[in-house]
Order: structure tokens, then C-alpha cells, then sequence
């Protein structure tokens, strides 16, 4: 279930909400939104975001709350693992507290077909969220995270690096910086076939100070790549505050050096996120160039693993061993856990009239299922044969074992 | 079939398979795609192809390769050439990339792309970094890209072909020195193994195993050795990783001498790694190796010259080796 | 005296090298300079030396190679801490400018500087690039850098201690797999020579050589095998370039059985210019080499653990090649 | 003698010119200035530029003259060497066109004195102006690009590779990027020490695409480092025109990003670059960070050596085999070479009244000889012994020889 918090961003709207009156109201909330971004402004290179939520279908929402909850749910699902069973070997770099970014930015590209026609998804050292936003298999991401012969990359990636091409989810390698690079490289090839997906690569705040960010974005805005650059800036990277390595407040300022659109999004809520992704596609597909999106958001857990959380609940607080020498402090992790993801987007769907409370709940609950039978089949998967190892270097055959003299 | 420039036989290639598959891309910072040779069209890919799929990047090796593997890794042959200048700002994006992402998806990741490094070595009176010759090593020992070095126009042709048909990201180290060498060349398209290593000539006496831009050294060094009566075994090695045993073994088996000779740094130069290979598995043979000393390349030809391996060099250590 | 861990022994010698000169400097990126040991005083060297010395910087290890390179030149002494993740991005920094720069000024450059490279390759269920352990070879082919890797505690502040003083530039590989390693470590300062490959353990019968985190599995075997009653010299290389010919030469002509063991790649290995070194100089030996294969690391601990060298697979190599 | 040149922009201006008003006579130039700069704004970034060179001694304005006049004539000397004896193998990539530049940053330098009080400079693979203008022996220089054992490094360097601690030359490598952020690495290491030292680094239009230039500016702007970046803008990189590699028009709009000054100057006129030089020192040596500076400048010899040069004759036109594709426009390096910075210089003094007709030619016929010194002198040194190559590669002893075998 999920938590109960004293304050919802959404309460903070007083208009009445009817399905039938959903326009009027969206554009209501729209300035809402703009009114409680972090940063007074949205889309300032970019003029006025369109409100492209609105065009969504009813299935199409839930479909949205349905990620988000399984991002959520998997997450939950896992950090109780590691708390609790001293058998599990797998491990995660927890989005939790992010979901609506992978997810608002997910939904706006093309999941669905063949590899020549889907939008492709670079992803980072914190990948699970995006994962199944992109689609991947649950089932089989969990199986990977488990190091199963059957997992996502059979056994090869684990958490860091997994990549699923049949959904366009090109992967994580858990570098930081040469990712974007790739990601601009495939959507330079794309230019080439004259097609018209769209690369997306997610990245960190502390992408912002990698040697990669400038070139990148500087190609990217030359060629006029179809090219999205999605900067989830949850203020840290590692131990480290993002003013220790950037200049500004918001990094998307950055991008007035090349010419292009630099984005700022409230990262909390999947309609807006959504709203500026869609519009980066539409220009990328229409071969305006690439946008720089900075996403403001928060993740609830530490780093890496589970320092710091409890089972059965919610974040992590106060030590954590690897951190040794600064803490985010605890009212900081609590007062972003005020506005969550996953109630922002419930709410949101019950005063559109989407969904009520009771099938909400219905959907949580159906979630929380699928995730809980993930884990069981994952954990019932083989292990790996050790002298698979030698395989899957070439296309071709085995290297030869060396180990043995 | 005409006389061809290393050049000219490599954009050939390139040409072909592009004309073929119409997404095929090439990226190049400072050298045009153009080539020349007597009596055959002039070879002007960026003309040919556009500049969508022919691209003139800035300083910046890092995104020729990353967007050399981004185009792989999307399902776009690419081709990237890098000046030798820019050969080290490109190794991490190859070595921790691309040649670990196939094994790290599980068998996933295709990446059909090629990256020419261009190597120097060969240019007295630059120095430093324009004049080196160390790459071969840092990219031989990278496990999950294809590392080949021909030393021909003819080679350089049939490996061409090879490595953009090859699904793998191959690393085709093209030495500068080379440029200017011409041979026949066949006119259509054919491949050359990506894993064999060339006997150019056969011997009982000595084997001598090169690579690359040593490769005109050690062929006149054998026929000095062979006129004057010494049957000497050379291998032109072609192939860094996967690298041919076999051959190598095989004619060590028989000669019981193996003498390397690398242009790139003593320490832990390909010769390194011939020698051991042979000498886990021949049992009593004698080794020698040359290479350039474990010093960077000063610009004074009177000592690079004097540095770099040469005919004179091969030709005492082999009559050494065998005597 | 006291029991010291790994990191504790280092930042001892830092500590009291940078209270003797007052403008040495520390760059480090996510792993604070920080370290304790039992009823020893915490070490935190940016708590004691504050931020505009020691150095917290964002993700660029360009930079962080760099700047310190850029110190040296100035006259301002400086180490930085890479961690494992950023080992490849900070190459050619390394490799072009650092190994270049004396040499090409003539020797009017001097360079008191370390680079420690953290390497993992010990984490078994990371795979990729934070399971490698691959860049000893990288570095030591460098010719214009001095290129180290302790394996114990009491060497690693040694070693520290010879590499901040020495005016030449230091790459000083740390197996972050030994960082639980204690021993029994001088409180003083001391040196510890950055040329010396250190002997283990003598013996007659077979000369078995390791390096950095491959040390532990290596003694572990040697113990076995002496146990069985093998006379085993046991090598730590402790330093790659330059490399002590000598001592390994002087071990092989007395045991006339070699066997290195790499947790690197296994072609171009530094086992591979340790056989090649003894092989060009030693006759009638025999070789082995155990290494990690020419794959990438997995992440499942099944794969990964069949694949790395361990003390089991140097017990069945020795007893073979002795036998 | 130098060229006679139809249009020389100091007509432009109609002041008359007395050495008794050359106060207010210099503040109309620096509209002036302003007016025929390429940009049409100065110091953009930065609010005016304090007039500083009107503070300078005649002796200080003459030998930034004379510095001038020796880039020139070394490079005249040796152009003409190339062009002329077959015997010589010297080359060089020619700064022609940009005298200005080096000599108006460095005259703000510390150039003289103990290593550890020096300003230092960093430079590029065309560094022969940029060591003139710092005060390296111009006779050793001419050695070490003939080769000689004797020379500035002994042999080991030649042309791109040249430096000079004595005079906080750390020199040149002759690769596009790194040298950037050592350059800031060094100021890093100054504020280590607390000295009042700045560090500049000069880099092409090729240097803005590196993924360098981001680190190196985003590094010195965040700790406040004693850095200037002077960006010499001649439009073109090898062969390609900066529009290639950069979206935008002034480079030095990319200092927003940092929160750092990015001024424009005028390349061609020593005196302007010598008043931003000026200001970005003092800025560096209050503790106040680092500048960019982006001089809009000129090549007049083509990219590397002198193909398209004559003997006798100032700058290359027309075919260059290197280019193989794109060339330069004759008209565009005529038209560069009617502002020409010995002219502008040699202008200046005359109107201020520093020097007049006579005593500028006495000095250029004076510095012709010395150059022409230093080539002879050069000319009749040792060549190289072989196994010197072995030395100086540690700071101890030798290594050994590896290609005998
Ligand atoms: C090149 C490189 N250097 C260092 C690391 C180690 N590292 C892993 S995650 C991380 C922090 C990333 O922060 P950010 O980009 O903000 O992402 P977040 O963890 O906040 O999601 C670092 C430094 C790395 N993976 N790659
Ligand atoms: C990393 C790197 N890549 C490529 C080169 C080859 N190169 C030498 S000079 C040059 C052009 C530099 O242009 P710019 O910075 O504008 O300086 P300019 O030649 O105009 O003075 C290039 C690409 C190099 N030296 N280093
Ligand atoms: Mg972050
Ligand atoms: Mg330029």
C-alpha cells in the first residue's frame, strides 16, 4: 500500500473536477504545475510547453500509473529482498522517488514493432525504471538483476548494464558520459536512413561535468540530430551536491551554447514530464534538432543498495557506510517524499475522472501481484554455466579458456 | 585490376559497400575521403554520398567513435577515420564500449563498424605524439573488438571489405607510413580473413614475424638474409586479436628461432605476445626481439632514425639468432 | 607499528608528505581521502588539508589527470585518486601527455606526480567495466611513466612514499579487491624502490610470477604446492615499467620452469613481457601463462568465478609444468 | 621591408595625433576599435575594457612592436628558408597574421624572474609566436626547429613540440585539447600554493569542439582557478571554417555557461588585445577566476608549412595539396592582410608619437638582423648524437636500446 503523506501537491488546486470539464481543467492545471515547478519557469527556451496530456487516452493514463507503480512496485519489492533474505545476490541502484520521469518520457516514444522502427532508449548505471518504462520484460529484468541464465541479458549484464533490443531499450553500461555520446551516434544513423526514430539517452546530474556533455550536444545541435537528452537532476550524484560540479541552478541553461531548446520539467509529475518529452519528439521527428530536458526530481533511497532503508518501507535515512563523509539530510529526503510520483499521478487520474479510487486501488493491487510473481519466477530460473563466460564475445564461437594455463 | 595506393584500394572498398547498403555512414575529421591513382576515377566519397551519411566532424575522437558505435549499435553501418592525432582520445570509447557491449548484453549488441586508426611512427622530425607508434598494444588487448593491421594495398583492401562485413567492431590500425605504397589491386569487391596471419615467404632457418608499418623492413631485410643463403620463415602477422597460434607455432616448430620486430615500444609490444604464445608451446627454440626502445620518439631524425627498427637491425639479429 | 589496511598504509604516507610540503595537492572524485584503522587516528586528509588542496571533483577524469598533470608541470607536487570507473577516461592524458612530455622538452620537464588508477576485476555480479581488470597492460606500455603495483599494505606506503618523491610522473595501480588487506605497517615514512620485483618465496623447482591482485591466490597456491613438497620461487612484479629483467632472468635460469598468472586479459598480459623477457634471455625453459580469457568480465558469479585465475588452477599449472 | 598596403583601417579613424592628448586621443580609438571590430561589441560579457596600454611606457609600447616584428620576421625568414634551400628541414605552421595575439597577451605576463613567480603559458602545434611573445631565446628556438643539438630542447622537441620553463614556456604538444586542461591544472596548483601566478593557454577555433574546452572552463569557473583562455579565432581549423564545428558566431558566448567573462577582441590590434589580456590578469590575480578570450583573428600561410607561398613574398594564396577539397578564398586573406597587425602596431606608435617613420623602420631593420642572426647561428650548430634518443625519458639515466635485438 502505498504511504499516506500529510500533503499533496495536487490539494493545492482548488478547481472542481469533472471529466466533462477535462480541457478547461488541464489548462487550469497546467499553470498549477507551473506554479509549483521548482523553478517558476518551464520551457524557457522553448516558449510554452503544449499540453499534450490532454490528448491522451483513458488507457493510455492508466497505462502511465500502471508503470509508474511497477517501477515503484519492483523497487519496494526488491529493497525488501536485500533486507531480508541473506540469499539474494542481486542488488539495484534504487529510482524510486523518479518514476515519473522514465515513464512521462517513455510514453511519448514509439515502444512497439520492429527494431528499425523504434525509438531507442540509452539508460545509466540506475536503469530499472527506465527499463520497464521502455517495456522490457519484467519477468525477465528480474531474472537478470538474480544473475539467471534465462534473465534479460542471460546472466551477462545484471543490474548495471541491462539493455533489451527488442523493445528499443539499447541499455545501460553504467559509465557515466560516453552513453550520451552513443545516444547522439544512433541518432546521427538514424538521419542517415532518412528514418524517423528518435534517440533518447537518460542521464544524471552528474553527467552535466563529463567531457561527453559538450560534445554531444554541440554535434547533436550541428547535424540537427533527432536527439533527446533527458538530465534527471535529483540534485546528487553519489555523495556529491550538483553544485560542486555545475555552475548553475538549472542545467538546462547550458543549452543556449548550442542552440537549442534547454527544457526544465518537474520531474514529479508524469503529465508535464510527458508534455515536454513529446514535444522534444515531435521536433527531433520533424527534423528540428535535438532538446536538452532537465528534469528536477529526488530519488528516496541512497546511491547503491539498501543502506539506510527498512523492510516493508518506504526510503532510506541517515547512514549509509559508503557515503563516509556527507548525508543528504533526512527532512531533504522527507519533505520530496511529499510530492511522490505515484500519488501525483493517482490523484491526477482520479480528479480527471480516469479511474476512482476503488480501481486504482484495483490496479495497485494487480501490480504489486505481477511484481511479486516476477520475483518467485526469477528466483526459479537456472543459474549460469560457468564456460558460457567464454561466449558472446564475437558473434562467432567461444574464446579459449585461459585460465587454466 | 590496376595499380593502386593503399588509399585508393581502402575508399574502393568503402565505396562498394556503400553503394550497397544505402544507410552506410563515414566519419572523418581531417582527412577528406578522396583518393587518386593512375588511370582509375577519382575516389571522392563525401561528393558521392552526401554529407548526411559523409561527415565532417570537429576535433573531437571521442564522438567519432561513440557515434560510430551509436550508429552500430542502432543497427547503421559505420565507418569511422581517425587521424592518427586522435587515436588515444577515442581508446576509451572503443576499449570500454565497444568491446565490452556484445558479452555485457548477453549477445545482443551487434555493432557492424569499422574504426581506422590512422598510426604514425613513420615521420621523422615531429615527435611526441606525432610520430608514435604505440597503439597496436592498447588495442590488441582489448577482448571484444576484432584488431587487424595489413600492410598491403591488397590486404588492405580484402580486410576492408571483411571488417564492414563483419557484425563485430573491428579496430583496422592503418599505418601512415603506407601511403604512398602501390600494387595491384583486383577492381571488384573480395575478402580477406580477419584472423589469418600471411607467410610472405617460407624458410627453415628463422622465423621473423612482423606487422604493419615494419612489414617493408622485414621484407628487405629477408632477401638480404636469403641472398645471402639463410632460409628465413616471414610472417606477416595481419591479425593482433584474434591472433593466428597456429601459423605462428607451426613454422617455429620447424625453424627454432623466432625473431619479432615491432616499431611500437619495447614493453608489452605484439612481439611480446608472440614470443609467449610460441614459447608455451615449442619447446627448445631461441628467441630474439627488436622494437623501438621504451622512449617516446624524439624529433631529431639523426636519433629517431637511429631508434627505429630497420632492415640493418633484422638482418644482425636474425644472422645473430641463427649463427 | 601498527596493523594498517591497504587505503590507512597510503593515506599515512600522503598525510605526512603533504604536511611537509605545504602546496601538494589531492584530486579525488567520489572516494573521500579518509581512512581508519583500530587505535589508529582517522586519517581525512580534506578535513586536515581543506578543499582548495584537497579536492572534490565532479565526473571528469580528464580533468583529474589533467589538472594534476598540469601542477607537475607548474612545480606544484599532486596525486589523484581515480576510481575504477574512470581508469580508461583519463588514458590519453596519460599515455600522450604525461608519458610524452619529459622526453619532448628535452628534460626540461619535471613531473612529481602519482595517478593512482583504482582497478576492480575483484567483484564478482558487476561485469563490464566494474568487473575489469585490464589496464595494467594500458599503462605499462607507456614509455615516459613509471608504472607500479603493490600488493601489500607495507609496499603500498612504501611504494607512495618512493612515487610522490620521485619527479618523474607514477601511475600506481591499486586492486581495489586487496582494499580488507591488513598487515603489520611502519608508522614512519620509508621507501620502497619503484624498479624491484620483490622474491615471496625461493625455490628451485618452478619460478611462479604474479602482480597486484593476483598476489594473494599466487601465495595461496605456492603455499599448497610447497606443501606437496615444490620448491617454489614465488615473484610479485610490483613494478611494470621499468620491469626487473634481472631478477626474473637470474629465477628462471636457476628453476628453468616459468609460470605467470595475470587477472588481466590474456593476450598482451604483462605475464606475456615476463615470458618474452625470460624466453629472450633464458634457454631451454618451459612457459605457462594463466590469465583471465580474452572476454569481458560477466556479471553472474558463476562465470566470472570460472573465469579468474585463482590458487586452484596455479596448483594444477605449476604441478604440470614441473612435472 | 613591409609590405605596402592599400587600406590600412587606421585611416579609418580622423583624430589628429599628438603624443600630448593621447589620453583622450585613446579613448576615441578604443570606439574606433570598437567600431571596426569584427563583432561590433567588446567584452561583452565583461562591460568595457578598462583602457589600459595608455598606461604602458614607451619602452614597454615599442618592444610590444618589436616582439611583433620578430614573430614576423622569424616566420619571413624561415618561409623563405623552405621555400629556398632544400638542404633546410625545418618547418614550421606558420602564426603570420596573428602576431597581435601573442604579443598583447603576453606583454600583460610575468615573463621574467624565478619559476615559481612566472606567469606560464601553454601553446599550441603553431607556437612559434606564442614563444617569441613569452621571450624564449629566438636563436635556440631556430636550433630546435633545425634539428640541432643545441637547440631550445636539445633536439627532442622541434617545431610543435617547443617550450621554455626559463621563461614559463611550458609549451607546446601540438594535440587539439588536452593542453587546455593542463593550462588549468596549473592554475589549480597555483592557488594550492597561494601564489599570485596566472596560468593562459592559447588555443585555435579547432579547440571549442573538444570535449576539453568543457571540462577546462567548467573546472577553472567552479574553483575560481587564476586561468585565461585565449581562443584565437582565424575561422578556420586545418581546412575546415569554425561554422563546421560551432553553432555559434562568437565563441566566447559559450562563457555564459560558467558564469564567466567571454570577451571578443580585435586580433589584429595589439593594443585592444593587450587591454583585455590586462583585465583578465588582474581578474585572475584578485582571486576572481578565469576569462575567455576569443580574438578574431587571421592566418596568412595555409595550415601547415608553405605550399602556396613564394620566396620574398608575405602569405600563401591559391593551392594548397594538403586541403585536397576546401580552400581558403585568395580574396579572404587579402582582404585580412589590408589590417595587418605590424601595420596597425607601427601606426600606433607613430600616431601616439611613441616612435615616428625612422626610428619604426630602424627597429624592424634592427630585429631583421636579428633574426637573421639567429638562423646562421642555427645553421652552424651540432646536429643530434643518435643515442641521446635514450635519454631524458625518466629524470634518471637512460633506457636501453631495443631495436638491435
Ligand atoms: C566515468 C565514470 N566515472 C565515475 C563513475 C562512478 N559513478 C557511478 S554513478 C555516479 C554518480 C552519478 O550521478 P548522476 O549522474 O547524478 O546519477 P544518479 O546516481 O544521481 O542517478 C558515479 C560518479 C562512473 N560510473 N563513470
Ligand atoms: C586531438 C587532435 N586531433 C586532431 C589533431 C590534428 N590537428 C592539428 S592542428 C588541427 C587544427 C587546429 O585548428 P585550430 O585549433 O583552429 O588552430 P589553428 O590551426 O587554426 O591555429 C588539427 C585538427 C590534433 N593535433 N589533435
Ligand atoms: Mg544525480
Ligand atoms: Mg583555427
Amino acid at each position: 500500500m502505498p504511504e499516506t503523506r500529510d500533503i499533496s501537491p495536487e490539494t493545492q488546486t482548488e478547481n472542481p473536477v469533472l471529466s466533462a470539464n477535462r480541457r478547461t481543467f488541464l489548462k487550469g492545471l497546467a499553470g498549477a504545475g507551473a506554479a509549483i515547478s521548482l523553478t517558476g519557469t518551464l520551457a524557457r527556451a522553448n516558449g510554452e510547453i503544449g499540453f499534450w496530456a490532454k490528448d491522451l487516452s483513458n488507457d493510455q493514463l492508466i497505462e502511465m500509473y500502471r508503470t509508474i507503480l511497477r517501477i515503484r512496485w519492483h523497487e519496494r519489492t526488491q529493497a525488501d529482498k536485500m533486507l531480508t533474505d541473506p540469499g539474494y545476490r542481486g542488488y539495484n541502484h534504487f529510482y524510486a522517488g523518479q518514476e515519473a520521469v522514465a515513464t512521462g518520457v517513455c510514453a511519448a516514444l514509439n515502444n512497439k514493432g520492429k527494431f528499425e522502427e523504434l525509438d531507442v532508449v540509452y539508460s545509466t548505471h540506475r536503469p530499472s525504471g527506465h527499463a520497464i518504462a521502455k517495456g522490457v520484460d519484467l519477468k525477465k529484468m528480474v531474472a537478470e538483476m538474480d544473475f539467471r541464465a534465462t534473465g534479460l541479458n542471460r546472466g551477462y549484464a545484471a543490474e548495471m548494464h541491462i539493455s533489451d533490443k527488442s523493445v528499443g531499450f539499447l541499455g545501460a553500461d553504467g559509465m557515466i558520459g560516453p552513453g550520451l555520446v552513443m545516444a547522439a551516434g544512433s541518432a546521427f544513423g538514424f538521419r542517415a536512413r532518412g528514418s524517423k526514430q528518435v534517440s533518447v539517452v537518460f542521464g544524471g546530474d552528474g553527467t552535466y561535468a563529463t567531457p561527453a556533455f559538450h560534445g554531444t550536444l554541440n554535434n547533436a545541435a550541428l547535424l540537427k540530430l533527432p536527439f533527446i537528452y533527458v538530465l534527471e537532476n535529483n540534485l546528487y550524484h553519489q555523495y556529491a551536491h550538483y553544485s560542486y560540479s555545475c555552475p548553475m541552478k538549472d542545467i538546462a541553461d547550458a543549452a543556449r551554447t548550442y542552440r537549442i531548446p534547454g527544457v526544465v520539467v518537474d520531474g514529479q509529475d508524469v503529465m508535464q514530464v510527458y508534455n515536454a518529452a513529446r514535444e522534444a519528439v515531435e521536433r527531433a521527428r520533424a527534423g528540428e534538432g535535438p532538446t536538452l530536458i532537465e528534469a528536477k526530481t529526488y530519488r528516496y533511497y541512497n546511491h547503491w543498495g539498501a543502506p539506510g532503508a527498512k523492510a516493508g518501507e518506504l526510503g532510506a535515512f541517515g547512514y549509509d557506510p559508503l557515503a563516509i563523509t556527507s548525508f543528504r539530510p533526512e527532512r531533504e529526503v522527507r519533505a520530496w517524499m511529499t510530492r511522490d510520483p505515484v500519488d501525483i499521478s493517482r490523484n491526477t487520474l482520479i480528479r480527471w475522472g480516469v479511474v476512482d479510487q476503488a480501481r486504482a486501488t484495483a490496479i495497485e493491487t494487480a501490480v504489486r501481484a505481477e511484481v511479486a510473481d516476477a520475483f518467485d519466477w526469477a528466483s526459479r530460473q537456472p543459474l549460469c554455466k560457468p564456460e558460457d563466460g567464454l561466449k558472446n564475445v564475437f558473434v562467432e564461437g567461444s574464446v579459449p579458456a585461459r585460465q587454466f594455463g | 585490376m590496376a595499380r593502386k595506393s593503399w588509399m585508393y584500394a581502402v575508399l574502393e572498398a568503402v565505396q562498394a559497400e556503400m553503394r550497397k547498403d544505402k544507410s552506410m555512414v563515414w566519419l572523418f575529421e581531417l582527412t577528406p575521403p578522396v583518393a587518386s591513382t593512375p588511370g582509375k576515377p577519382v575516389i571522392n566519397l563525401e561528393k558521392e554520398f552526401g554529407r548526411i551519411r559523409v561527415n565532417n566532424t570537429g576535433i573531437d575522437e571521442m564522438w567519432m567513435a561513440g557515434a560510430t558505435l551509436g550508429c552500430g549499435l542502432a543497427g547503421v553501418k559505420a565507418v569511422t577515420y581517425i587521424p592518427y592525432q586522435g587515436n588515444g582520445m577515442c581508446f576509451q570509447m572503443i576499449q570500454n564500449h565497444a568491446g565490452k557491449l556484445r558479452h555485457m548484453t548477453g549477445g545482443d549488441a551487434a555493432m557492424p563498424i569499422v574504426f581506422i586508426l590512422e598510426m604514425t611512427g613513420q615521420t621523422p622530425g615531429f615527435a611526441g605524439q606525432h610520430s608514435d607508434y604505440e597503439i597496436d598494444t592498447y588495442y590488441a588487448h582489448i577482448p571484444g573488438v576484432k584488431t587487424v593491421i595489413p600492410s598491403t594495398p591488397a590486404d588492405a583492401k580484402g580486410m576492408m571489405v571483411s571488417a564492414i562485413r563483419d557484425p563485430n567492431p573491428v579496430v583496422y590500425l592503418y599505418p601512415a607510413g603506407l601511403r604512398d605504397m602501390m600494387e595491384e589491386v583486383p577492381d571488384e569487391q573480395y575478402t580477406t580473413p580477419l584472423d589469418k596471419a600471411a607467410i610472405r615467404t617460407e624458410g627453415s632457418d628463422i622465423t621473423i614475424v612482423g606487422s604493419g608499418g615494419g612489414m617493408p623492413e622485414v621484407l628487405k631485410a629477408a632477401t638480404q638474409l636469403q641472398g645471402s643463403g639463410m632460409k628465413v620463415e616471414t610472417i606477416d602477422l595481419r591479425c593482433f586479436k584474434p591472433m593466428d597460434t597456429e601459423t605462428l607455432v607451426k613454422s617455429v616448430q620447424k625453424t627454432k628461432r623466432l625473431l619479432t620486430v615491432d616499431q611500437s615500444y619495447y614493453t608489452l609490444c605484439p612481439g611480446a605476445e608472440v614470443i609467449a604464445r610460441v614459447a608455451e608451446n615449442v619447446d627448445g627454440a631461441r628467441f630474439k626481439r627488436i622494437a623501438f626502445p621504451d622512449a617516446p620518439p624524439p624529433a631529431s631524425p639523426e636519433m629517431f632514425l637511429w631508434m627505429r627498427p630497420n632492415a640493418d637491425h633484422i638482418v644482425k639479429a636474425a644472422s645473430q639468432l641463427v649463427g
